[in-house]
This record gives C-alpha cells, structure tokens and sequence, in this order.
C-alpha cells in the first residue's frame, strides 16, 4: 500500500510539490483506472519534478508522454474518461492551457449535463500557474478567473502541503473535472506536515487559515502566504485580521466567505491575477448581494494591474504582484474605517 | 447509465444489423464477405435513414421542429463503414449527419424524432441538445457536441484506454472533410497514430463545408493524402458504393484489431441537400452539379446492387419500403407527443454530486 | 464613397444585421488595408448574410472564405494586421471562439504590450452571441465575460443598430484589437434610424438609454432590451428606471457605472451568461469598492444559471435566460428596499 | 515604430549578411551560389552565435541571468536557413532558439544580452519578455511569444498581406519538430497552401521536445513527410551542413517569391546542451548519444569547408575569433551596465491610445 510509503515520512514537513508527487502516486496505486499525460511527464518526471519517479513505477501505460499539443493532451484525456479511465492531464505552464481551451470549456465540462447523465467526463487537470519565477508574459500566468465561470467545472487552488495533497486526491476521486492549479512559486516551500493516512480535503471548502476579528483578507495561491505575512504585520499593530483562503474557485465557497464578511464587515480579497473580472470579483460581487449591510467599509481588492502580463524584468515582476507591504496597506487603511 | 461507461463491453447490445461476425455466404458480391442478411439489413437501414431524413426536413419547414441537418447522399458511405463495426465491442464517435450510423446502432427513427422536438425522452441529450448530437452509452455511442473535431482527440484517448485495459475493441471516428482542417484533427490523428491506437478515421467527403468548397479548404485533392504525414495508410474510397465503403473500412478495422493502429478513410460523397435547415445553397453550387450527383443517388445504386444479385425485387422493396413509413410516422406522432422536460429538470446532472452548484446554498442560480 | 450609398437610405429604419453590414462595407471602401476573413463569409455572405454583397463589390483577395480552423482565421488575421492589414476576422457563432482562445489572449492581446509598442495588431474579431434561436449549448453562448477579463483587449457587445454600426466602425479604425459581440437574436430587430453619414461611436463609453430616478438597471446585449421593456411596466407601477447600456464591456465605464449607482443608490445589473464571473461580477465589485455608501440596498444581479449550457427545448431555453418578468420583479424588490 | 510595420517593405534595413544578391564567384562550392563574402560574412555570425550562447549559458549559471536556451548544434541550420532571404523585403517569425537566424539579420550580442538583463533598452521588449523572444521591426522581425507553434497561422498572414499588397516578399517561419505536433502547425500551414501564400516552414528537428524524442512526438521519421498532406513540397535537409541547408532553402524561397506557394523544409540536427538552463537533460538521453552529434559539430565543420575551400585559414580564424569574443565582452558590460526598466515604464503600451486601461480613472490598477 502506498500509504505505508507516505507513513513512513509522514512526521517531516513536506513541500507543496512533494504533496503533488505524493497524491498522484497514492492515487495511481490505490486504483488502476488513474493515468497521468502531458509533455515531459515521464521520463522528465515532468519539468517541475512532480511524477519523479511515477513511470519508473507504474510504466509508459500509465505515466505518459505526450505529443507537444495541449487539446489533444485534455482530448484524450476526455476521451479516456468517458471511456472510464481516471486521467491525470498535466499542462506544463498554466498559459500553455488556452489551446485546450475549447476541449475544457466545451467539451469535459459539459458532457454530463449535455448527456443527461448518459455520460460522465472524471478527469483532472494539473497546471502549475503564477508568477515570481522570472518567468516573464508567459511563464506566470493566472488563468484561474476563465474556468471559474465556466459551469461544469471545479476550480481548485490550494496553498499549502497538506491542502494541496488533500485536495488533490479529492480531485482524481472525483466523478467531475477538475481543474487543479499549483502556484509554482510555492511549489518549495512553505513546508508543512501532512497528515498521515488517507488523507483527503473536501472540494469546495474553504477554510479560516488564521482567525481574527477586525478585518478579513480573503485570498488563495502565492497570495494566501502574503495575506499570512500580512495579518501577522498587523496583529503587531493590534489589528486582528483573519484570513480565509479559498482553495476552491469553483464552486466558491458561499457560506464561508459571508460568514467572514458579517463578522468582520471589512473585506479585502487578494488575488495576483488582474483585478477586472478576476476571481475576487465575484466575491465582492456575492457580498455586495447577500452582506451589504454587515460591512462598515467598501469592500476592497488588491490585485494584479491591467496589463497584458507580468514582465520579466525582477523589479517589474515585483511591481505586478499584490506585495505584503500592499496587502498590509489595504488592511490597515481598512480597520481605520 | 455512467457508471457503466467504463465497464469492458461486455453490455448485452445488437445494433439494427445485429453483431454477426458469420462469414459470407456465397450469395453476396464476389467482392465482399457480407451475407445476404447483413445486406438486407443494409439496405433496410438505408431506406429508414432516407426515410427519416426527409422527415425532419418535412417537420422543419412545417415549423414543428426548430432544425434539421440533412445527410442525403451519405447514406451508403454511413451505412458501410459502421457495418464493419462490432456493435458489441467498438465505440462510435459519429458526427452530426451520421444518421444512417446511428441508426445501424440501435437507435431508432423515435430516438431522432424525440432529439428534433426537444422531448425529455431524447436519449441524446433529454432535449437539451440540438438534434443530431448523438449519445447511447448503451451503444457505446459516446456524446458529442456542435464544434467540430473535437471529437477527434476523443477517440484517440477512447482507443488508448481500450489499449490499456487489454480490450479488442475499436473506435470509429467520422468527421467532414472541412473538420479536417482543425487542429483537431492534426493533433488526434497524430497521437492516435504514435501511440498505435485501435481507431479508424473515416472522413466524409461530401465537397463542401457549407460554402467552402475543397478546394478553398485544402491544397491536396482527397483527404487520405494526410494519412502519410502521420505514418498511417490512408485510403480513399467511392463513399455512395455501400460495399466499397464496407470493404475498405473493414480493413482498417482489421488493422486496429490487430493492433496495427490507426487507419484514415476518405469516403467522397456529396451533400445533396443544403448544409442544414438554416442554409441557402444557391449562391455556391450550381443545380447541375447537384443533379449530377443525383443521379449517383446511394440508395437507388444499393437497391440496383441487390436486385442484381437477385437479394431483392420489386414487390419485396415496395413491402419493405412501405413498412419503414409505417415505422416512421408512427414514431414521428409518439416523439411529438412525448412530453418536453420541465423546469424541475433544468439542473440536473451539472455533476454526479448535485448539493453544490455555486450560487446562494449552491443552488446555482 | 460608401457614405453616399447609405445616406440614400438613411432615413430607413435599419437591423443590427444591417448596421454590421454597412460598417464593413463602408469601412472596406474607406480603407484598402480592411479586409473580411471567416468561414463562409465570401461567396456565402456569411450564415446571417452579415457580408452579403462584400464578395462581390470587393473581391476574393479581401473578402476571404477560410478553412474551418478558428486559430488560423485568428491568427492569421493577426500576422495580417502586424504586417499592415486591418483585419476583420468573423467566427461563425462565438461558441466557436475557444479553438483561437490562445491567439486571442496569448498572441492578439500582447502583441504592442510585449514589444514595447514595437508591433501592433489592429484587428476586430467579430462574433455572434447569445441564445433564444433553440441553438442549444453551441448555439447560444454568451463568452464575452472571459475576454472582458484580459487586459490588451477592448470587448464591444452593442445593443442596437446605430450603435452596432458607430462601434463596428470605430472598432475597424482601433489601432488594437476589438473582440465585437453581436447578439445574434436581435439581428433582426428593434430597427432604429442610424445617424447620417460617417457615423462613429466611440469604444469605452456606456450610454443611459433611459433616465430614471428610483432604480437603475445595467444592461448589454439582448438583455438591454430586456432590461428596456422592465423599466416601461415599472415606470406605469410609478417608478423611475434609469437603464444603463454598458455597450463596451472593456474598459467598462467606470464614471458612469458610478455616476448611475450614486444616483439610484439601487442597482441591478442583468445578463444572460452565467452569474458566476459573468461581467456583472465586475460591474458589482466595481461599485462595493467605490460608490458602498452611497447605496440604500444591496447590488442585485439577474442572470443565466450556472448550468454548462442553454438547453435546446424551449421552455428550457427560456428558463434559461432572464425575463422581462423576471428583471421587472428585481427592479420592483429593489425599488421597495 | 509600429506605424512603420505596414509600410512596404523598403525601409533601409542590412542584416550582417549585408542584402547582396550577387552572383557566385566562382570560389564558393561548386554545389552553391553562394559568395566567398558571405560565406565568411555566414560563419562570422556563427562563430558569434556560439560565443553568444555560450555567454548566455556562463552568466545564467553565475546568477547574473534569470534564463537561457541554448542553440548549440542548431548554428548551420539557422545560419544557412536565413541566408536565402533577402533581409530587405522579407519578414521573419524565428522561434526561440534561432540565436543564428536574428544575429544574421542584424540583432547584436548587446542585444540578446539586454534581453537576457532585463534591461529597458532590450530591443525585444524593453526587459518585458524572457529573452530569445525575438522582435526588431526595423529588421521584420516579428514579435514571438512562448506558446509554440503560434507564429506559424502569423507567418500565413503576413505572407497574405504581402500577396494583397502585390509586394514579393517571403516570409521566414521557423520551429522545432516538437511544435509540428501543435494543431497550429496544421492550421497555418494548410491555410498558406490553400492561398499559395509566400512562407518558407522552416523545421529545425533538433530530435527533443525537451525530453520528448521524436519517436513519441511523430510516427514519421522527418517532418518534410508532412508537406504532401498539404499539397506542398517537402525536403528534409542535413541541418549541420550550412551549405545544404542554404540551398534547400534557397529553392524554397525561390518557389515562394515566383508565387508557386509554401514549403516545408525539415533540417534535422541535434541540441548539444540541455534545452534550457532549466532543463536536466540527464535522464532522457544518452551521454554518448551527444558524444556522436557533437562530433558534428556545424561550426567545425563549416570551418573545415571553408579551409578546404581556400577561404580561411588558422590565423585568420584565430583573429576572427578574438574579436568576437571581445566584442562579446564588450557586448556583456554594456548590456549589464545598462538600465533596467522603472516603474513608469510599466502601464506603457497596453493601447495606442493610453487613456483608458480600465480600473479607477482608466489607471488600470
Ligand atoms: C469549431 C466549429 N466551427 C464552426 C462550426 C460551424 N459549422 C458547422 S458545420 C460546418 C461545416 C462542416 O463541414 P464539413 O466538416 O465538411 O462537414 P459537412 O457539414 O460538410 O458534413 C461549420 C463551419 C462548428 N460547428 N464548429
Ligand atoms: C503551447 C506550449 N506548450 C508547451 C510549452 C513548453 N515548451 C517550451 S519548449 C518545448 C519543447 C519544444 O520542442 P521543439 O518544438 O522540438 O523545439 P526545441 O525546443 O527542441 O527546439 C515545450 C514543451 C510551450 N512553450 N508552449
Ligand atoms: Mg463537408
Ligand atoms: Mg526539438
């Protein structure tokens, strides 16, 4: 059992990507239907590292290297799903996803619904995204906010090791797809221990990842541990600030994210990608509907500017990221309201 | 029903032209193993497929259906290569004019009619779907959707999963020569064909993709000339000769059982009628190049094939041929008198687990 | 000069189809570099007939019937307009638009920003959108919302003829490109009389199609008229509607967005994509940011459902979409607050 | 600059190469008409290409750059693939590793530096981009992203646009045979042959995709297999020989600009050092398999030839070489000392027009 290999170092703080790795090779042990596909995967054990190791361990049938062509990737993947296999489908940069686009959002996330349950489409698909890696317009992208409308689909963004295994294999279980983005930057560290056994996260939860009473920061990816840092600078200044990250983008998690707002009544959401129609967006958008007379002050988003991507350039990057000097602004400005 | 997608086909299914793998029987065509049964059955399915098509174009123009999608013409180039399918074993990616495909499957004229009103019992799609978006997970008839070629990638991973689950069966995968230009197409075939995947690729070339003739729409004459560039065999056959048809997708399925891979079929056909309800095919095509074509009518060449080679005559033709408008008006009045889906049935089935939709208390709206 | 030919029948009321028609061919003559590339939009007109006669009076180098492959359609309109061209690509229903997602938000979007203003891509993509023709889950998309969230794109979604006509115009003369949304079931009608000669509409404007005091309501889209028709059976209850067409939905308006929102103090905004991420989620946060305290109720949105598609079987189609009913009931709530 | 991108093309642009379309000399090969003078003027840019890459290499592994993509081996393709254009009236959309290919057509090592910096005065992107994401309007050098295969529906454009304009130019569109598996390739490709438009397809199969060999990308074994399935010629060429590949290009370039169409021209090499300096390139090939291509090393073998052609000889070489890896030095400090972009620099160019990004104000932020 592959849970007795994770028992074994369950007790050291793991990484983000070794909780990827760790997830996709407790998955693929415990039920034969689940492969992984993408550019690199194999051999390569993927450019990030993430299935090191998975195809000397399950084979060049279940651990896949693809053609360099992304519908085809999530294609056969949908392909492969309906026909009751389990697929992983990796695409190496979250902005490498858009030629996969149609297969996503009109394809997998609507062949149940158009099928009338005739069929189902159970697959996942892994994208590492954000930015910080000096990885310039194309190797930093958030494109989270494009599947978070979209029906049919789950959304899912974890920020630390534990959730991020958790959440994983919740997704690969799922009779739905899902798309699980994996903020690269945080791929290293925070390290964390996760919990030994099965261990499995909800999708569609979020969760209060630090109490507190004056304001609240929502947020998820690279930006929670910002929103983290931030809180901690304030908590200094006596402002206790609770943080809620979100982990799930689609379905949002309604009843968490007003429960927050009426209790703080003061909102900050922060969010690397750019603010118009970027997932904070619609969190302010359902508060502003269902909270507005709880808060005491206008709901406020931190997030990325508009510009058509992140530069590359190192102070440019930093620029185009919410910073904790930022986000702790934002937060003091509003319990001062 | 999904949860049995997965199964391996073992599922008790017998398409229209039943599963018989039995050899010739001597009274068919030198040139073809089909026994005389099968091409009866051929031949039925043919008259049904016209027999409905001319229906829904009928419903159409009357106003009771909202849009059809003629496939006249195409008839035998369906009709034949499905037959070189196993029912009980292969899985079908048939695209939307692939009505004589689906109905060598199973599905019947009601199950068409049903889809063309938007009825609740429409198999495809419990009348969400246009019509012609085919789906019968029971016939391994696997859901599709209008943007075309898509499916393409779909089938290759179909035949992979097959692959790796140590089955025999094979995928059969149409499209229109126009589809081919998609990326689509490029990206399946090529993977499909690397990965030696038990697919056939039939292309359906019936000249015109709505207006774009081929010749705007490639620089090669026939489709099969892609096949080389993904190290496949290509072949290119006559698609309104039934048994043509049917012998040349026969090897390709032969092949892929064998674990040979991919094969891609150019059937060229016509389109007789125009592209859909919603076309006017006057300003790009002449009438003589329609008549031309009409006089190489499939159906009318199936029935002249059989009655040469003394399977059928004129009194068994008119009893058949009365028998399926029987069959067809009979299922037209039950699928217009099945009942629409109500409101109470507009979420069902976003997902498997339907407590969270998104929304206030994830009711999604 | 083309102006001539539609000063003659100026005074004829005119369709949206129509509007789109005469933009393109005024603007072909107008300009050499303009030219119409899409599937089925010589010989054929185009499925709607939006360039009927352009074939003709223009010719097959510059009215072009492409393959049937939208990331080439796109994107070879875009290596067009960096040479030089003024491209007007058409997708034939905008639930085909996914294929060229990626030379849409990778390549057309980023073109002036990542070359520091070395290259451009003047280009318009012109879609057909919405549903209410029984089209189906591909038939009847509305996918605007993804696009108005990329920066380097402007997103147009005009409501009537003069504007389709003015914007379609200056769409045509933007030296960027313009994703322009027709709304394929009010192609036909509300007919209006377009202003005379070289009319142009400028991008990044929303307009008050109707003043009114107690209540506003935001609009594009068929959902404008919609929102129109409300208003009327409100203003007989004896209250004031002010409805708001947002016409270009990037930039949206910010100034007056606010302007309404503080004047009404009651906002509703109405769309026919899913609620979830759709542009009404921006327009709401917009608002909670920057105008919270000057409302006296919470921001209401009225929109699609989040199902993966507009059912074909028309009362599911439409349940689907937001009614007159139902925006009037919104509007009433809103006004009784 | 943008204004200028749709004038015709008679901008007074010289690559290195200088534009000479002269005559052979008659001291070249006898296999080429290629000039002594550029072919000195060629394995100039080579011997700097490879200083370059190699500097690129030395400053990523000092923590100076953040990112490097060797071209290491690809030199004679992209060298002698270039050479056959005419730098005054063609367009080019050179992929990422085509280092060669933008230092013929006039980029500096200063250049590529600056990009690898950051700097405001990289003339790419002014320090936006990674760097090898080419741009030089003045040289045609169109804008690249990182999303591969994209420029290949680009290239047909631009070529379109020339065909409209009646201007001859041809059209350089290059890419590795990983990238001939993206459905854009088909697209752009298929779309420029229907139209006949002037685009050379420049494939450089250097036989990775990153650790993806060419056996899992493609069932063919050259990528010029493709060109028939697009009703176009194909030549699949010895990429390490400079000379061959000039004029395999040559006749393509010929073809294009007498208006007979596209080619698709494969030239098969190898990548000598990891695909990028991210990359580990330990597990997915052999250390001998690089052993045997580096005994081909293109820029020896190109100084062989033009040793054994009279051309060149150990003390002129050495000369050459030292002052290129001065100018190189040179180049490095300038492009390090150089200015990195400031925050003002940021919201430029989103828009020609600069008054509304949208957000407060139309700040954008
Ligand atoms: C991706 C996509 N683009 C455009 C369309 C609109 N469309 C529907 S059918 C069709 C023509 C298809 O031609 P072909 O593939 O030759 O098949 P045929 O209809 O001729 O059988 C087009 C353009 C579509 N359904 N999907
Ligand atoms: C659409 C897309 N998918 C994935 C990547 C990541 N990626 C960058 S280069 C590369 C391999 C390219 O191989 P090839 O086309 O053979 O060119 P080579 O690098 O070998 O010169 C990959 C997968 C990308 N840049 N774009
Ligand atoms: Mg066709
Ligand atoms: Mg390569």
């Amino acid at each position: 059992m592959a849970v007795n290999a994770s028992a074994a170092t369950a007790t050291k703080p793991k990484s983000n990507l070794e909780a990827v790795r760790e997830a996709m090779r407790e998955e693929m042990a415990r039920d034969p239907r689940v492969i992984l596909m993408g550019e690199d995967v194999g051999v390569r054990g993927g450019v990030f590292q993430a299935s090191a190791g998975l195809f000397d361990q399950f084979g060049g049938k279940r651990v896949i290297d693809t053609p360099l062509a992304e519908s085809v990737i999530v294609g056969a993947a949908i392909g492969a799903a309906v026909a009751g296999l389990r697929p992983i489908a990796e695409i190496q940069f979250a902005d490498f996803i858009a030629p996969a686009m149609d297969q996503i959002i009109n394809e997998a996330a609507r062949i149940r619904y158009r099928s009338y349950n005739g069929w189902s489409c159970p697959m996942v698909i892994r994208a590492p995204f954000g930015g910080g890696v000096h990885g310039g317009l194309y190797h930093s992208q958030s494109v989270e906010a494009i599947f978070a409308h979209v029906p049919g689909l789950k959304v899912v963004a974890p920020s630390t090791p534990a959730d991020m295994k958790g959440l994983l294999k919740a997704a690969i279980r799922d009779d739905d797809p899902v798309i699980f983005f994996e903020h690269k930057a945080i791929y290293g560290g925070p390290r964390e221990i996760i919990p030994e056994g099965d261990h499995v996260v909800p999708i569609g939860k979020a969760a209060v990842k630090r109490p507190g009473e004056h304001v609240t920061v929502i947020a998820y990816g690279m930006m929670l541990h910002r929103a983290l840092q931030a809180a901690e600078q304030l908590a200094a200044e006596g402002v206790s600030v609770e943080v809620l990250d979100l982990r799930t983008l689609r379905p949002l998690d309604h009843d968490a994210i007003l429960a927050t707002a009426r209790k703080t009544g003061r909102v900050c959401i922060v969010y690397e990608d750019n603010k118009a129609l970027g997932v904070g967006a619609e969190v302010a958008a359902m508060i502003a509907e269902e909270a507005l007379f709880d808060l005491d002050a206008p709901i406020v988003r931190v997030a990325g500017p508009e510009v058509p991507g992140m530069p590359y350039a190192a102070a440019l990057e930093e620029w185009f990221m919410p910073s904790v000097e930022g986000i702790a602004e934002a937060l003091r400005k509003l319990a001062a309201f | 029903m999904a949860r049995k997608q997965g199964s391996s086909a073992q599922s008790t299914r017998a398409g229209a032209l039943g599963a018989s793998r039995a050899e010739a029987d001597g009274r068919g065509s030198a040139a073809t193993d089909l026994t005389s049964e099968r091409l009866l059955g051929m031949y039925r399915v043919m008259v049904t497929t016209r027999a409905v098509d001319e229906r829904m174009w009928l419903l159409q123009r009357q106003g009771a259906i909202a849009f059809t999608i003629p496939c006249k013409g195409q008839e035998a180039a369906q009709i034949g290569a499905v037959a070189a399918f196993d029912p009980a074993r292969d899985w079908f990616y048939p695209y939307y004019r692939d009505v004589g495909v689906v109905l060598s499957l199973g599905m019947t004229p009601k199950d068409v009619f049903l889809a063309g009103f938007g009825r609740l019992a429409d198999p495809t799609s419990g009348g969400r779907q246009m019509p012609y978006h085919w789906s019968l997970p029971s016939a391994h008839i696997v859901t599709q959707s209008s943007p075309v070629a898509t499916q393409i990638p779909h089938a290759a991973g179909t035949a992979m999963a097959l692959q790796l689950r140590g089955e025999d069966g094979v995928v059969y995968c149409s499209f229109g020569e126009g589809s081919s230009s998609e990326g689509d197409f490029h990206e399946g075939v090529n993977f499909a064909a690397v990965r030696k995947a038990p697919v056939v690729f039939f292309c359906e070339n019936n000249h015109y993709a709505i207006s774009v003739p081929t010749d705007k729409q490639m620089a090669v004459h026939s489709v099969a000339e892609r096949a080389p560039a993904y190290g496949i065999p290509g072949e290119s056959v006559d698609g309104n000769d039934v048994v043509a048809t049917y012998e040349a997708v026969k090897r390709a399925v032969d092949r892929a059982r064998a674990g040979e891979g991919p094969t891609l079929i150019e059937a060229r056909t016509y389109r007789i009628m125009a592209h859909s309800s919603g076309d006017d095919d006057r300003n790009y095509r002449s009438r003589e190049e329609i008549a031309e074509w009409a006089k190489r009518d499939p159906l009318q060449r199936f029935r002249e094939y059989l009655v040469g080679q003394g399977l059928l005559d004129e009194a068994r033709d008119q009893a058949l041929r009365a028998e399926v408008a029987e069959q067809v008006d009979a299922a037209t009045d039950a699928a217009e008198q099945a009942p629409a889906p109500g409101l109470e049935e507009a979420m069902r089935y976003v997902f498997a687990d339907p407590t969270n939709l998104g929304g206030v208390n994830g009711r999604g709206r």
